[in-house]
């Protein structure tokens, strides 16, 4: 009896303990990106702000992540001494290429994140979503979903907020705001 | 799913559909499906497998001919088809009054499409499918359903959202106005949409009107899509027991 | 032996229990739930900036100004700017992913290199010379393409060729009595009453947003045997018997006459009542009211005799140069330097056998041509060239066919619609890429006549022809004025049009005379007592998959492979809804199903405008008409 | 490795025969004649499944179901299905709450029939729905108001609760008794026994009841509408009441038909008449009401909602005629039949009166489904039919299969009918 029971706890605690570490790697494929771009050298060296490169359109609709043209003002030639910046120029901006950026917090295609009604009138910053992003030296691994594609920025990680439907739940019940499904779903 | 707050103002948006002015041309149910990514006919569709988000009836009665565009009515009161899904894939927006549908909770269990009696409710019985290349045409605001889930008129809520982005832009407040697809594809402009809330508005007064009627109102699931014609026999067949074509 | 085997089992279950407690079972049942949202073969949706791009649809000769919704800078829907569109006009972004796309030169329907079909025409040419057996059928006419067409064609002593008259048939009946340089047209801004014979004016005449704009002035009287889209909208609908629009037109003139015998005569041929003619005819009288007679897009144009009863019934109605009915308005300017221009000639004037090379411009979708009708007027061998836009219809048949540019891939111009009271101009421009290998039909037979220069360079020559007259406005494609400079210059003119602004001509001083209108008696044969199949309402261009919508995917249109007879007929003929039956007639024969339906005359088959229907029809005076119908049950 | 070993090795060989599973005392035809009856059935579940699998892989255009019959052959049959699997919820409910002795004759066999029905209803459930992988949605993010969900929840749980019920049969088998543990786990169950058929009658009553609300419900459709006392219109009473008439009757045939196809007695003749009383008294019950709603719902609820009742008669062939078979035909006459001892005890007359009943509460749910979608709501839409397509008969005879072969083995292996071994005996002596 006492032997059963000491082989079945030991086979729940081999496979779980199995289980918890694989899953990451069993569930996410981690895609590097094309290029290693540093918010943080654009930030404190360039000064810039996020707006600066992630606007919102005159019609309200947020222009996401810049095309290369928008590189193209400030580096149409290199401007510092940086090999990665010589070969970002090389690759991209005088053969006018774009460079196919992974987005971390892209919704699915059937969700509605509107930037400028969040900003405008939530009053939002970008770091209460992006927290570290807007200062990060490195561009992290993009992580993706094997089976159902999607980001896992979005879907929430250990001690990263996530944008799942929850999290925009919890923020509007939090503030006792109104929502409806169609208010993000399209 | 939702709570309501008194912040903004409610809308209850609605629609009168003129039919002395409908002459059937179809133009609502092309734009309809241009704008909401309605796959063109599966192989082998029928009309009872079609997918019309908004479907214009030939209604032939003793030789007189009316044309009726049906869309989904946005039922108010206790709403049959919010009250049966069983999880919680449609809901009536106590703040713009759309019964909206969401494809992406959906079983496809069509219990709601049993419930509703205006068979606005459409079921994807196959993968969509368009033209190859043809997916670059489609509109942004607005995803393509999959197989299996059921779909039906949201009021264009991807022209919604992007009335309320621009507004948001424009620091305006309060119910935003927009114009459904099949509103401003009407050639006849058959069609008034607006918030029937605001009583000043031109489709709250036409839904006043006496020549103003709903279908199946006897049923009392508080429609807000009306109907007007000034010929008497269709008012009256609204009215009329059900004597529908054998 | 046994002990080991069941330890390992309590291992095994241990290890179950413990995967129960890890997260991965549960991510993988929440993952294929979400995957099921997300199937990679649901195409994504587009993203990009969206713009809203100015143009004018050319997809039928209403030209009706369209905001294009751009993604980027591919067009994601067509809306009207001011008026509404089409069901057509609607999709006609489609165009370019419309399976039936032709997107290859083909041989007799095999693939062939795009210069074989040049080389054997250009030998033709050479061997015809000038006896006018080269020729072009243009079934888009009153372009600019179609004035090049017939300045190549006056070079190459070539025919010019359309199915109907550029102006339309009731206008090309009164084109003599206009001044030089003039041409008749509709004034229906001041129209009161609108009586159409047969003519599908809020289906496929005019523009839609303006024909079915509730807030239009004048009222419109049907004289119809179809219950159609038209008839039902009209305030007034005579229902005559069908191929009875001469003896109705007659009958009014008669009871306008006080012609008692023909009156009669008419009435009874119509199916209307004397009385009511008479009192229709009166209130015609009344009011300033003016008739037109025009193509239908299945039936085509009218016979001759209806045109000439409709003349007079204009002339009788005191409709000619009065505002309000028919007045004359000055043509778009023409630059001089484009020299002499073929004639035009119906189709149907040509005589049989005498065409060596044909070219067709199909280039925009319509409704069907009957091949029959085209292969009748070919001398033995000659080769058709259609530069088409699909597959079927002409390109299926013709010798050589060409993948031609079609709405939205290329710079084209829009002419002045059938119900405009003055002349206009506006540009079409390019949004999409034009289909790979796709040529411009003129540009093509340009080449053939020794002139290569672009179509986009002739425009422009036109739009400078335009400014030089200084006359009319130029309207942004809104519809509101712009400032008068635009005109100043040929340049700020070309400019304001390739941002969509169209040019409407002001008020022309030219008349028109009542002289050499036809007059009384007309030939009222008795219609035959015999069913007849008649083409109900036509849907539209066949633009996009969508199009499914109206008849596949709802009855609202009627389908292809459907008859729709009168429970009375049904009933005579022993056939019950759905029975397959084959409808001959003399000319050919097709097989349809039967839909039992009271809005259908009793000696009348109804029938969608399909190749199936072609094939029953045949040719009579300049129009397709289908003949005396027999009924078999399969 | 020794253990992997100690698998792989076959214990010891002997002529294939199933002897060894076969209970003691119970003689059971041998193994090939055996074979013979299971194979067709095998063959029909494998192209059963077939068409389920084009069903799941290219979606539910493989039916004729359409936008207006949007639930069609498979609901309709889910609903006949679970109405005759009620006999083993009221089974239970009278052998272990009620104290009905003779049933205890009965009852394992009518927990196999009740799992078997539900289990097979829940698999068509699984091909009908558009999007099975989401199933889950309906417990992490349920619609209380719905009726559905109450079906779906308490069919799911009551599904459980059978499988407990049916598992301790299953090791009451006699090699697994070889097992220890197995005896004690199965003796534990058995203490079980009674609270859990409290729970499946209290799950059961509900979702056989919540299924009727599912049209009791529907105020789009007057045809189903129903008023009712609270949440739950009278559908959901009719229900509950024709499912428990029925499931004995369900019961008493198919003990009949394992009697005459084992060629054995396997309960005593009391049994049936038990059986046949019980459903009688229910039927009549039911009759009564169900003509009571029927006469209300002609009065008040349709008129009310603008829609004279006899409009819903007017299409062939859904007229009145299959209102008052319904009623009369397979309601009022085998009540009937089932209320009068001396027929009762005709056998042939009972299971003629059972088969009846079956019918009746087959047609019932059929009318429910089918004609509440067929007849029209708005004055310009149709009259429609509708006629299932091979692939939706395939897959309901996949279950039908399923049935009879899950039947076929438990009735071989298990010990079924535990009065089976004395009656043979006494067969025998006599």
């Amino acid at each position: 009896m006492i032997r059963g029971l000491i082989l079945f706890a030991a086979g729940a605690a081999l496979s779980s303990t199995a289980a918890w570490m694989m899953t990451p790697r069993l569930l996410y494929r981690h895609e590097a990106q094309p290029v290693n771009f540093s918010h943080q050298v654009h930030a404190e060296k360039g000064g810039m702000q996020c707006t600066d490169c992630h606007a919102l359109r005159a019609d309200g609709s947020f222009s996401g992540i810049p095309t290369i043209a928008k590189c193209a003002e400030c580096h149409s030639a290199a401007m510092g001494q940086t090999k990665a910046e010589a070969e970002f120029v090389r690759d991209y901006v005088t053969p006018n290429r774009e460079p196919q950026w992974l987005a971390y917090t892209r919704q699915p295609d059937n969700a509605w994140f509107p930037h400028g009604v969040h900003i405008q009138r939530g009053k939002l910053r970008c770091e209460q979503c992006h927290d570290g992003q807007g200062k990060s030296d490195k561009l992290p691994l993009a992580d993706v979903n094997r089976i159902s594609g999607y980001s896992r920025d979005v879907m929430g990680r250990p001690g990263h907020p996530g944008m799942r439907m929850d999290n925009c739940i919890g923020c509007h019940e939090r503030g006792g705001r109104h929502y409806a499904c169609l208010d993000c779903h399209k | 799913m939702t709570s309501q707050t008194g912040k903004t103002k409610a809308a209850r948006y609605g629609m009168v559909v003129d039919l002395d002015r409908c002459n059937g041309c179809g133009a609502c149910m092309l734009a309809c499906a241009v704008e909401n990514n309605v796959p063109p006919a599966a192989p082998g569709a029928t009309d009872r497998t079609g997918i019309t988000p908004l479907r214009v009836y030939r209604y032939e009665n003793e030789g007189r001919v009316v044309f009726v565009p049906i869309m989904c009515q946005h039922c108010e009161i206790d709403t049959p088809c919010v009250a049966v899904c069983p999880q919680q894939a449609v809901e009536l927006d106590p703040a713009t009054g759309i019964v909206g549908q969401i494809p992406q909770r959906c079983l496809g269990c069509r219990y709601c499409m049993a419930a509703c009696p205006y068979h606005a409710r459409y079921f994807n019985w196959s993968d969509p499918e368009w033209p190859a290349g043809m997916e670059r045409a489609l509109n942004p605001a607005v995803a393509p359903r999959m197989r299996g889930v059921v779909e039906k008129c949201n009021m264009c809520h991807g022209r919604w959202h992007e009335a309320r982005e621009l507004a948001a832009a424009r620091g305006e407040s309060g119910p935003v106005a927009y114009t459904p697809a099949c509103v401003e594809a009407c050639p006849a402009r058959a069609i008034t949409f607006g918030d029937l809330n605001d009583e000043a508005s031109l489709v709250a007064q036409m839904a006043r009107q006496n020549e103003a009627f709903r279908w199946l109102e006897s049923i009392g699931t508080g429609s807000k899509v009306y109907y007007r014609s000034r010929r008497e026999w269709v008012r009256e067949s609204s009215r009329k027991e059900v004597n529908g074509r054998g | 032996m046994a002990t080991v085997r069941r330890d390992f089992l309590k291992f095994a279950a241990g290890a179950g229990a413990g995967l129960v407690c890890s997260p991965l079972p549960w991510r993988l049942v929440g993952d294929s739930a979400l995957w099921s949202q997300n199937w990679s073969w649901i195409p994504k949706t587009p993203r990009g900036e969206i713009s809203y791009q100015p143009t004018a649809c050319t997809l039928c000769p209403a030209g009706c100004a369209v905001r294009a919704r751009c993604c980027g800078s591919q067009p994601v829907s067509l809306w009207g700017a001011g008026d509404p569109l089409c069901p057509a006009g609607l999709c006609g972004h489609h165009l370019a992913f419309h399976p039936a796309r032709l997107r290859e030169a083909l041989h007799g329907n095999a693939h062939c290199r795009p210069e074989q079909a040049f080389e054997a025409a250009q030998k033709i040419v050479a061997d015809a010379g000038s006896k006018g057996s080269v020729a072009v059928l243009d079934l888009r006419p009153g372009r600019t393409a179609s004035i090049l067409y017939r300045q190549h064609l006056a070079r190459l002593g070539g025919r010019y060729l359309t199915v109907s008259p550029t102006i339309g048939p009731t206008l090309a009946a009164l084109a003599h009595t206009a001044d030089r340089g003039a041409v008749p047209a509709f004034d229906l801004d001041r129209t009161s009453i609108l009586l159409s014979i047969g003519t599908p004016v809020l289906e496929a005449w005019g523009a839609p947003g303006r024909m079915l704009n509730p807030e239009r002035k004048f009222k419109l009287w049907q004289a119809e045997a179809r219950q159609s889209a038209t008839a039902l909208g009209a305030e007034r609908w005579f229902r005559i018997r069908p191929g009875a629009e001469t003896a109705f037109a007659a009958g009014l003139i008669a009871a306008i006459d006080g012609d008692r015998a023909t009156l009669r005569r008419a009435a009874t041929l119509a199916g209307i009542g004397e009385d009511e003619l008479s009192a229709a005819a009166q209130e015609l009288l009344k009011t300033t009211a003016v008739v037109v007679a025009d193509t239908h897009p299945v039936l085509g144009p009218p016979a001759q005799e209806t045109l000439r009863a409709v003349a007079c019934l204009n002339s009788r109605l005191r409709a000619i140069g009065r505002p309000g009915g028919i007045i004359a308005r000055a043509e778009t300017p023409i630059p001089s330097a484009w020299g002499p221009l073929a004639a035009e000639t119906p189709l149907s004037a040509v005589p049989d056998g005498s065409l060596q090379l044909l070219f067709i411009d199909d280039s925009t979708p319509g409704a069907p041509l009957p091949w029959k009708w085209i292969a009748a007027k070919l001398a033995p061998g000659a080769p058709v060239v259609t530069a088409s836009w699909s597959r079927h219809g002409l390109a299926r048949t013709s010798h050589y066919a060409l993948p031609a540019i079609a709405y939205l891939e290329g710079l084209q111009d829009v002419p002045t619609p059938p119900d405009a009271s003055v002349a206009r101009f506006a540009l079409s421009l390019p949004l999409v890429e034009p289909a790979a290998g796709a040529i411009e039909p003129v540009e093509w037979f340009g080449r053939l006549a020794g002139d290569a220069t672009p179509l986009a360079a002739r425009l422009k020559e036109r739009a400078a022809a335009i400014q030089a007259g200084k006359r009319g406005a130029v309207r942004s494609h809104a519809g509101e004025m712009v400032a008068p400079d635009k005109l100043a210059t040929a340049d700020t003119f070309w400019g304001a049009l390739v941002a969509g602004a169209r040019w409407t001509d002001g008020p022309s001083r030219a008349t028109l005379s009542t002289k050499g209108v036809s007059e009384p008696p007309f030939a009222l044969e008795a219609t035959p007592e015999e069913l007849t199949v008649v083409p109900t309402a036509w849907f539209g261009a066949d633009v996009s998959p969508l199009m499914t919508k109206l008849w596949v995917e709802s009855d609202l249109k009627p389908s292809v492979q459907l008859v729709y007879l009168h429970p009375e007929t049904a009933q005579r003929l022993a056939l019950a809804d759905g029975a397959i039956v084959r409808l001959e007639t003399a000319c050919g024969a097709c097989r349809v199903e039967v839909r039992v339906d009271d809005s259908v005359q009793t000696d009348a088959l109804e029938m969608a405008a399909s190749h199936a229907w072609l094939a029953l029809g045949e040719l009579k005076d300049g129009a397709w008409r289908a003949a005396a119908t027999r009924v078999v049950r399969l | 490795m020794a253990v992997a070993s100690t698998l792989l090795t076959i214990p010891e060989s002997r002529p294939v025969s199933d002897r060894g599973l076969i209970q003691r005392g119970l003689d059971r035809c041998p193994l090939p004649q055996f074979a013979l009856w299971i194979a067709p059935w095998a063959a029909l579940l494998a192209f059963g499944l077939y068409a389920a699998y084009l069903c799941l892989r290219l979606g539910l255009n493989q039916t004729n179901m359409d936008n207006r019959f949007a639930f069609g052959l498979w609901i309709f049959l889910d609903l006949t299905v679970i109405a005759l699997g009620a006999g083993a919820f009221f089974t239970g409910f009278l052998l272990y709450i009620l104290r009905v002795k003779e049933l205890r004759a009965v009852i394992q066999s009518a927990v196999v029939i009740g799992f078997i029905c539900y289990s097979g209803a829940v698999c068509i459930l699984a091909v009908d729905v558009g999007q099975p992988l989401r199933f889950w949605y309906t417990f992490w993010y349920p619609n209380v108001h719905s009726m559905l969900t109450e079906v779906t929840f308490c069919i799911t749980c009551y599904l459980f609760v059978l499988a407990i019920e049916y598992v301790p049969q299953v090791l009451r088998n006699r090699r697994l008794r070889q097992a220890p543990g197995a005896l004690v786990f199965e003796f534990e169950l058995h203490k079980l026994m009674p609270v859990l058929a409290g729970v499946g009658t209290f799950l059961s009553f509900f979702h056989q009841g919540s299924l009727g609300g599912l049209y009791g419900v529907l105020r789009g459709r007057p045809f189903a509408f129903r008023e009712g006392f609270a949440v739950w219109p009278s559908t959901f009473f009719l229900f509950v009441i024709s499912a428990a008439a029925v499931g004995p009757c369900f019961i008493a045939l198919i003990t009949a038909l394992a009697e005459k196809l084992s060629r054995k007695t396997l309960v005593g003749a009391s049994v049936y008449d038990v059986l046949g009383r019980i459903s009688g008294r229910l039927l009549i019950v039911y009759v009564l009401f169900k003509t009571i709603d029927t006469l209300i719902w002609i009065n008040r609820t349709s008129p009310s909602h603008g829609f004279p009742a006899h409009r819903f008669y007017q299409w062939i062939p859904f007229g009145t005629a299959i209102l008052l078979a319904e009623i009369v035909l397979f309601g009022l006459l085998p009540a009937l039949l089932l209320l009068r001892p001396r027929w009762r005890a005709r056998r042939g007359l009972l299971l003629t009166a059972g088969a009846l009943a079956c019918c009746g509460v087959a047609l019932n749910r059929f009318v429910l489904t089918i004609q509440t979608l067929a007849v029209p709501t708005l004055p310009f839409d149709r009259f429609l039919t509708y006629f299932p397509s091979w692939q939706e008969f395939g897959t309901f005879l996949a279950v039908i299969a399923y049935g009879v072969l899950l039947y076929s083995f438990s009735f071989r292996y298990l010990s079924l009918f535990p009065r089976e071994r004395e009656l043979a005996a006494r067969k025998e002596r006599s």
